[in-house]
């Protein structure tokens, strides 16, 4: 990717950013996040198909804030995510210079928000056949199995959190699970302690998941956490007409219309 | 330039002058309309009344054979048949199921791609742009113009023109050096679907037509449709009787119109075929 | 051991169903003694954790109920929760969570009989179903705990 | 969570409507407009909005009377009706369903004579030749309907204008028409 | 650790003859936290209540628990109890033993068993409330009416003359509104403008009352008791004080073409004018858009004729700030204007008019003084047509509302026409009479019986016009839908009443809420057809929906009262039950992340941004804020917060939560 190194250079030699987040070469053959604050690091920068951690993550800690101004070098989930992101007040125009990388590898410079916003459009969020299908078998199970499978799934899980740290919608400086007055979710990784964790997660993820797959990818024992979250995202589609997100910030979940249908109140 | 041409049964005979019309004007203003090979009756005006399948399959055979002969728009003078393939258009296309149906019955493939024009559109988009100092023989008449029912409705399909008192044929003819009058009638029916079955009706609702046309002084009246004119123009001793008097104002097609402002000779204009003698 | 007595909590808005039930008793219509009832200001406050939490503590079964759409007394609240509802519901059922022991409904202030119909429906499909013991089982809930009354 | 859950299915003629065009009589509250503006509602036995009261009793009695009335055949489609209602209701669209109804049932009008006539030696002029023969056309007609004399004047002077083909226009595929109209009867029969 | 005490109330038998109300006492008597438990006849009673003081004063208690009826009867009557033994009402909380327990259930352990966990419940509950405060909020008492409509008029005389300060705020250069072009009204057919123009007076001349005429809304801000409001004083050229309304100017004005407002197109007025003879104030003003001087740069002749020199061609909108407490909302509507129904020509043939026209042509003060005469060529129609639900009821048209109103004028219309142009036919195409009100059916009965008003049952499909008449397509329903077409002189159109032009945008300022007509929506269908969901701001006549005089002038008095009401009292005192957002010491500030998901969810806009600053004024962290005037306390918001940064008081998470506990867990 030269011309994001030579812009990364640019920026960073007018200060026009303090800190350029994009992937360098990790361990193995793992890509990493890099922080280049200085021009010659640049060259550090690198992206092909191995970059699918999801950066936006990064916009809201706060160590990257207090550099100052962020550039971030954005696939389209990337996108997604900061665009959901400014819907909810934590990035904007003057924190954040977005360096698009458009699906065919190419590099666009946005201007403003609005203009990624504009392109993110164009693009639905699409899950891919795997997923669907592994969905569709669930669907099709009996509730007890499914009860089975997510317990058995769950089971393991224990608590390190790392879907958490990966996922760039949980950036609250308290999360529910670390709420003690009173202890909602149980500390222990019990199996309840496990589902209520999760549960709890894809609902505050309804309507603001933008399905990168970051909590899937970062889970140290693969449970397919993931798949609650496209679940949310599917109902959103067929009793809401489905979501993207928008700076204009109609919340899915904190919006609603008097005629939403429902068939299960007596 | 090429575009498409579906000429339709009508234009084949009883309305032949529409079609030599409309290719005549082509013609002047360079434009080749190729026609449809093998094209079919559309089943205007009965196949809708009977088989509702029927009625669009017939349609979308025509469009699928467009396709196939890589014609992107094409030019339907006829109303009805106008009216057949957009409704047909926008039937398939709002019902997969049907259009599954529909192309089985056809066992043709249909994408639904190609663009219809009626032929004020036609005359719209091809020939009104070059018309500016084409116009030798200023059609200058009080003219009454006559839009049926098939140009504007149902509105929600076509969304040509408005459905009141429309005006584009009224603005065609004005560029063309004519005064088109504000009469009442311009959308009423004619009964064209009953003008061979119960002829009476038809005396009477084109009777209504053309008495206000003349009532208002209409030197012409212009159409856009082969059953409003054989029913204005070959019906006219009914429609005399039910007015009882002896009305001879001329029905003219719009490109026969528009053809004589720009010279062409009136016989390449099929003016010899009506049955009332065009005398303006 | 008698009869399995389900545990249901009911959770209600203050200003229709918790009315409606006061109507049920100044009625003096009989219902099922299963019931408790846990009174909010507005089913937009229901949290849905609160449902999770009944069950772990042994309820078998849950009632979530508040005013009919249009009639909130803060206008929109019953609206914002029929739609977390929606997706709530569906996420429950894909993790296998029973949503048959869940029931959603609308009672007016006015509908005395119905919140007295309601109880009895949902206390005797709970009692169709059993103790939700699949869910205690995860909850660590000893068996003895599960009937009482 | 379809938005039907909450409709109960319509029964009778009315709801055979609602099925095959999405046209709910129920819509109608009788303004009348439609009959106001029908150029043909005074031949007509019952004008359209009478029709959409008919349908909306649910009267067996009643639903009979529509298939059998004149009005469905003398509506001629013009659409004014659809344009012009004030609940956007399709009555063309239910017409040409009642109409296909009358004939399946054979309850068509015998005052409809003619006009079914007219619309059947139509088709079979398509189902023949794939376009329509004119003199085919008035021949089969008048052959149906034994109605020799009307319009004997028009042919000749027609003829003379050169606006009659002595010879049918065949089209090629005319096994593909024909197969057209075989498959979409034999759906429409059941 | 908490004191509570438990007092079981027998409620006579009510409670005590299915419960057993001593052990009830007794097993709540051995929770932790509970010192005292007790079981008596009657709670209510005053010795009951003093056993509740007495028990707080002597055994010091911290938490009350009162088990008997439902809290929606008696919660004020205890809470009081315990405020007047000097403990903080809101540590009180009801067991609803009676309506949920022993009137539901038969006699028997179940029942007990159920009393007793109620009362646990509770107990574990109050073990959390805190000590809450009543809210105050002080009142500025003054209203602010805008729009001087008949329903704003009355608002204002209304509140005025309850000693409080009115601002009536009015767009066009007089007051008066639609009322004031009437002719005569229904069902009494006394002359509108008799009976509005003293009204009129009065509110100029009321000293409580401050006239903007010419004025309009510029923005908002604040809440109920505190609104700060900025009014837009549209420039009218004029020195009001000097101005006598002598009238010179407007007669010499020589731009005299201009079609009139008032007179709906109908009649013509002056660029320098006032809209009507009984204009209040009688103070003209120049429409800047027509005047030749502001066109051209020259004329003048208004300030040349002027005796008191009071033009002032170069004075400025003028931007007015108001303190107000209470807001009326009286701006009215409007009618569908045309190429509305292009099927009927109107916009296209001069003689097919509105009602409002008619009213004009009706009216003594109209153009035609008060003759019947076309527009196209002032002749006296024969024949006049009047249709109803012109655009009313009509999906497709966007409007399947009715307008209520029109029935009812049309009548009149028809009526005026039949006792003004002797031997003329007038016919009314209608679908229903909507004449609900008292003396309507029987006014209507009048215009057909007496005056021989033709009804034809059924929609009219389309007007054209031929040789000077107007043919009308109709229908009578009624005769099996026979076709009926008639050649009339002239046509009136009932055109629906709709929201004004710019409803949306005036709602977004007040931030209250509209439906989907843009009419301003009532707080509540049935029982707050006055208020909005924006405490403070009401609504009168119709802004609301469609209305006629006598509901608009009821609107606007119930509106006054509840302003009245409103400013009877210095301080607003609201119950604490409010959300709040947690605060923390630095550099926390509050575990709010300012997504502000809250905002979009809360039906009041009480949630605001709150920006904290450090020392040097930088912005270190903006968090959700909750305007305790605003917030109703539903806890819509409460359930979203993803951190659980913002609580309901009294409606706590760990309120609920220790409920829910409570109820399941065996003590």
């Amino acid at each position: 990717m030269v011309d994001l190194i030579k812009r990364a250079k640019e920026l960073i030699g007018t200060s026009a950013v303090k800190v350029v987040i994009g992937y360098e070469q990790g361990t193995g053959n793992k890509t990493r996040a890099v922080f280049v604050e200085k021009a010659e690091d640049a060259d550090k920068l690198i992206f092909d198909s191995r970059c699918v951690q999801n950066l936006a993550a990064y916009v809201t800690k706060k160590e990257v804030r207090e550099k100052g101004k962020m550039a971030i070098a954005a696939t389209l989930p990337v996108m997604r995510s900061i665009i959901q992101l400014a819907s909810e007040f934590q990035v904007n125009d003057k924190n954040l210079l977005v360096l698009g990388i458009t699906p065919d590898s190419k590099l666009v410079e946005f201007a403003s928000l609005v203009e990624v916003e504009t392109f993110v459009h164009q693009y639905q969020i699409e899950i891919d056949e795997r997923n669907r299908e592994m969905l569709g078998k669930l669907e099709k199970m009996t509730r007890e199995e499914r009860w089975k499978f997510w317990i058995d799934e769950l089971a393991p899980c224990f608590k390190c959190y790392a879907c958490r740290a990966a996922c760039p919608m949980c950036y609250c400086h308290r999360c529910t699970v670390d709420f003690n007055q009173p202890q909602w979710i149980p500390v222990p990784s019990h199996e309840l302690g496990n589902l209520e964790w999760h549960l709890m997660r894809a609902i505050h993820l309804t309507g603001r998941c933008i399905d990168c797959d970051a909590c899937y990818n970062a889970c140290p024992l693969s449970i397919p956490i993931n798949l609650l979250t496209k679940k949310m995202l599917l109902d959103a589609k067929e009793h809401f007409g489905g979501y993207q997100p928008s700076l204009k910030g109609d919340h899915l979940m904190s919006t609603y219309k008097p005629d939403d249908k429902e068939n299960f109140i007596q | 330039m090429t575009l498409g041409f579906y000429p339709g049964c009508s234009l084949k005979g009883s309305s032949r002058e529409y079609a030599e019309s409309v290719l005549a004007l082509a013609k002047a203003f360079d434009i080749n309309l190729e026609e449809i090979t093998d094209w079919n009756c559309c089943g205007a005006t009965a196949a809708h009344n009977m088989n509702k399948e029927l009625s669009l399959a017939l349609p979308a055979r025509i469009l699928s054979l467009a396709e196939k002969q890589g014609l992107t728009e094409i030019v339907v003078p006829c109303a009805a048949c106008y009216s057949r393939l957009t409704v047909t258009k926008h039937e398939l296309a709002k019902d997969p199921a049907l259009k599954a149906v529909v192309t089985v019955a056809n066992d043709l493939e249909y994408t639904g791609s190609v663009n219809v024009l009626n032929i004020v559109q036609f005359l719209d988009k091809y020939i009104i742009p070059n018309l500016e100092g084409r116009v030798v023989k200023p059609f200058d008449h009080k003219v009454a113009c006559y839009y049926g029912c098939l140009l504007v409705r149902p509105h929600e399909i076509l969304n040509f023109d408005r459905e009141e008192d429309p005006q584009s044929l009224d603005v065609l003819m004005l560029k063309a050096g004519a005064t088109p009058i504000d009469w009442a009638f311009k959308t009423e029916c004619c009964g064209a679907g009953l003008s061979v079955s119960r002829t009476s009706s038809v005396g009477r609702l084109s009777g209504r037509i053309v008495g206000d046309a003349k009532d208002r002084g209409a030197e012409a009246i212009i159409v856009a449709c082969p059953m409003c004119h054989s029913n204005l123009d070959m019906r006219r001793d009914s429609i005399n009787s039910y007015l009882g008097e002896k009305v001879d104002i001329p029905v003219l097609y719009i490109t026969q119109a528009i053809g004589l402002a720009v010279g062409l000779d009136r016989k390449a204009l099929g003016l010899q075929r009506h049955f009332v003698k065009v005398t303006v | 051991m008698a009869e399995f007595e389900p545990k249901i909590v009911a959770f209600v808005c203050n200003w229709c169903t918790y009315a409606g039930a006061d109507l049920t008793g100044t009625s003096r219509i009989k219902y099922a003694s299963n019931v408790r009832i846990v009174r909010f200001p507005c089913t937009g406050r229901i949290d849905y954790m609160l449902l999770l939490k009944a069950f772990d503590e042994g309820a078998d079964g849950i009632i979530v109920s508040g005013c009919h759409p249009n009639d909130c007394h803060y206008t929109s609240g019953n609206f914002h929760a029929r739609r977390r509802w929606i997706m709530f519901r569906s996420l429950c059922d894909f993790t296998g969570i029973d949503t048959e022991r869940i029931k959603f409904s609308w009672v007016s202030a006015a509908e005395g009989a119905k919140w007295a119909d309601i109880v009895n429906a949902t206390v005797s499909s709970i009692r169709e179903l059993g103790p939700y013991t699949e869910y205690k089982k995860v909850a660590k809930y000893p068996e003895k705990e599960v009937t009482h009354g | 969570m379809s938005s039907d859950t909450h409709h109960s299915k319509i029964s009778g003629l009315g709801g055979e409507v609602f099925e095959h065009t999405e046209v709910k009589a129920s819509h109608c509250y009788q303004c009348g407009k439609c009959s106001a503006g029908c150029p043909l509602s005074e031949e007509m036995d019952y004008p359209p909005s009478v029709i959409m009261r008919m349908l909306q009793t649910g009267d067996p009695v009643l639903e009979d009377k529509v298939l059998r009335s004149f009005s469905i055949w003398v509506c001629l489609t013009c659409e004014m009706c659809f344009a012009r209602c004030p609940m956007s209701i399709d009555i063309p669209k239910m017409m040409d369903f009642l109409r296909e109804k009358s004939v399946n049932e054979k309850k068509a009008n015998s005052k409809a004579k003619e006009i079914i006539a007219f619309h059947r030696s139509f088709l079979d002029s398509i189902k023949y030749t794939g376009r329509l023969y004119e003199i085919g056309l008035f021949v089969d007609y008048k052959a149906r309907t034994l109605r020799i004399l009307d319009d004997l004047a028009l042919a000749p002077k027609m003829m003379k204008r050169g606006k009659l083909n002595i010879i049918p226009e065949l089209i090629k595929d005319r096994s593909g028409v024909a197969a057209i109209f075989r498959k979409s009867n034999k759906k429409n029969k059941n | 650790m908490s004191k509570i005490g438990v007092f079981v109330c027998h409620c006579g038998e009510n409670i005590s003859a299915t419960v057993d109300c001593a052990k009830v006492a007794e097993t709540a008597g051995n929770y932790d936290g509970v010192t005292f438990s007790v079981d008596y006849k009657y709670m209510c009673s005053d010795p009951g209540q003093n056993l509740i003081k007495s028990a707080i004063k002597d055994k010091g208690l911290t938490g009350v628990v009162v088990a008997s009826c439902s809290p929606r009867m008696h919660e004020p009557t205890f809470r009081k109890a315990c405020a007047e033994a000097g403990l903080n009402p809101f540590m009180c909380e009801m067991a609803n033993l009676r309506e949920h327990c022993s009137w539901v259930h038969e006699k028997g352990e179940a029942t007990t068993e159920k009393a007793i966990d109620l009362v646990r419940i509770l107990v574990e509950k109050v073990k959390y409330n805190h000590s809450l405060n009543e809210i105050k909020v002080p009142v500025t008492k003054t209203a602010l009416v805008i729009g001087g409509g008949i329903a704003g008029i009355q608002a204002s005389l209304d509140i005025a003359n309850t000693g409080h300060k009115v601002i009536l705020i009015e767009k066009d250069p007089s007051i008066g509104g639609h009322m004031s072009q009437l002719s005569e009204t229904f069902p009494t057919l006394d002359c509108s403008q008799c009976i509005l123009t003293p009204r009129m007076v009065e509110v100029a001349q009321h000293p409580n009352i401050t006239l903007y005429t010419y004025a309009e809304l510029e923005s908002l801000e604040g809440f109920i008791g505190n609104f700060k409001a900025k009014i837009r004083k549209k420039s009218k050229s004029l020195d009001e004080k000097l101005c006598t309304g002598c009238g010179l100017c407007t007669t010499k004005c020589p731009v005299k073409k201009i079609p009139s407002e008032f007179n709906e197109g109908l009649g013509k007025r002056t660029a320098i004018y006032v809209p009507f003879p009984q204009t209040v104030p009688n103070k003209p003003v120049i429409d800047r858009k027509n005047c030749t001087y502001y066109i051209k740069g020259k004329c003048k002749v208004c300030e040349i004729v002027c005796p008191t020199g009071a033009i002032r061609f170069d004075q400025e909108d003028e931007i007015v700030e108001l303190e107000v407490g209470a807001i009326v909302i009286a701006t009215g509507f409007t009618v569908k204007q045309p190429d509305f129904f292009p099927e009927y020509g109107y916009g296209k043939y001069a003689d097919v008019i509105t009602g409002l026209q008619f009213e004009r042509l009706a009216s003594a003060s109209g153009p035609t003084l008060g003759e019947i005469r076309r527009p196209s060529d002032g002749k006296v129609p024969e024949k006049i047509v009047f249709l109803a639900c012109a655009g009313s009821r009509d999906p497709a048209k966007g409007i399947p509302y009715c307008s209520k109103i029109c029935c009812m004028y049309i009548a009149k219309h028809a009526m005026l026409y039949q006792h003004k142009v002797h031997g003329g036919k007038s016919y009314v195409f209608y679908m229903d009479i909507r004449a609900g009100g008292k003396q309507y059916e029987e006014f209507v009965r009048r215009a057909i019986e007496d005056d021989g008003v033709n009804y034809v049952r059924g929609r009219v499909s389309r007007i054209y016009e031929k040789n000077g008449k107007l043919i009308v397509n109709g229908v009578d329903t009624l005769l099996n839908a026979m076709p009926v077409e008639i050649e009339a002189d002239m046509v009136v159109l009932a055109t629906a009443g709709v929201a004004n032009e710019g409803a949306e945008e005036l709602a977004q300022k007040l931030h209250i809420s509209y439906d989907p007509y843009k009419f301003f929506a009532e707080a509540h269908p049935k029982l707050k057809p006055v208020e909005t969901n924006t405490a403070g701001i009401f609504l009168a006549g119709a802004c609301q929906a469609p209305r006629d005089i006598p509901e608009s002038v009821a609107m606007a008095s119930g509106a006054a009262v509840k302003v009245a009401g409103l400013f009877s009292q210095d301080e607003l005192t609201r119950e604490p039950i409010i959300a709040v957002v947690n605060r923390q010491a630095p550099p926390v500030y509050s575990s709010c992340v300012g997504c502000f998901l809250c905002v979009s969810a809360c039906p009041y806009q009480a949630i605001e941004k709150e920006e904290i600053k450090n020392r040097n004024g930088e912005v270190v962290k903006s968090i959700a804020k909750v305007n305790p005037g605003l917030c109703q306390g539903c806890g819509t918001c409460v359930a979203f917060c993803r951190t659980k940064s913002i609580d309901i008081q009294g409606y706590t998470h760990e309120q609920m939560y220790s409920e829910v506990m409570a109820l399941l867990n065996e003590y």
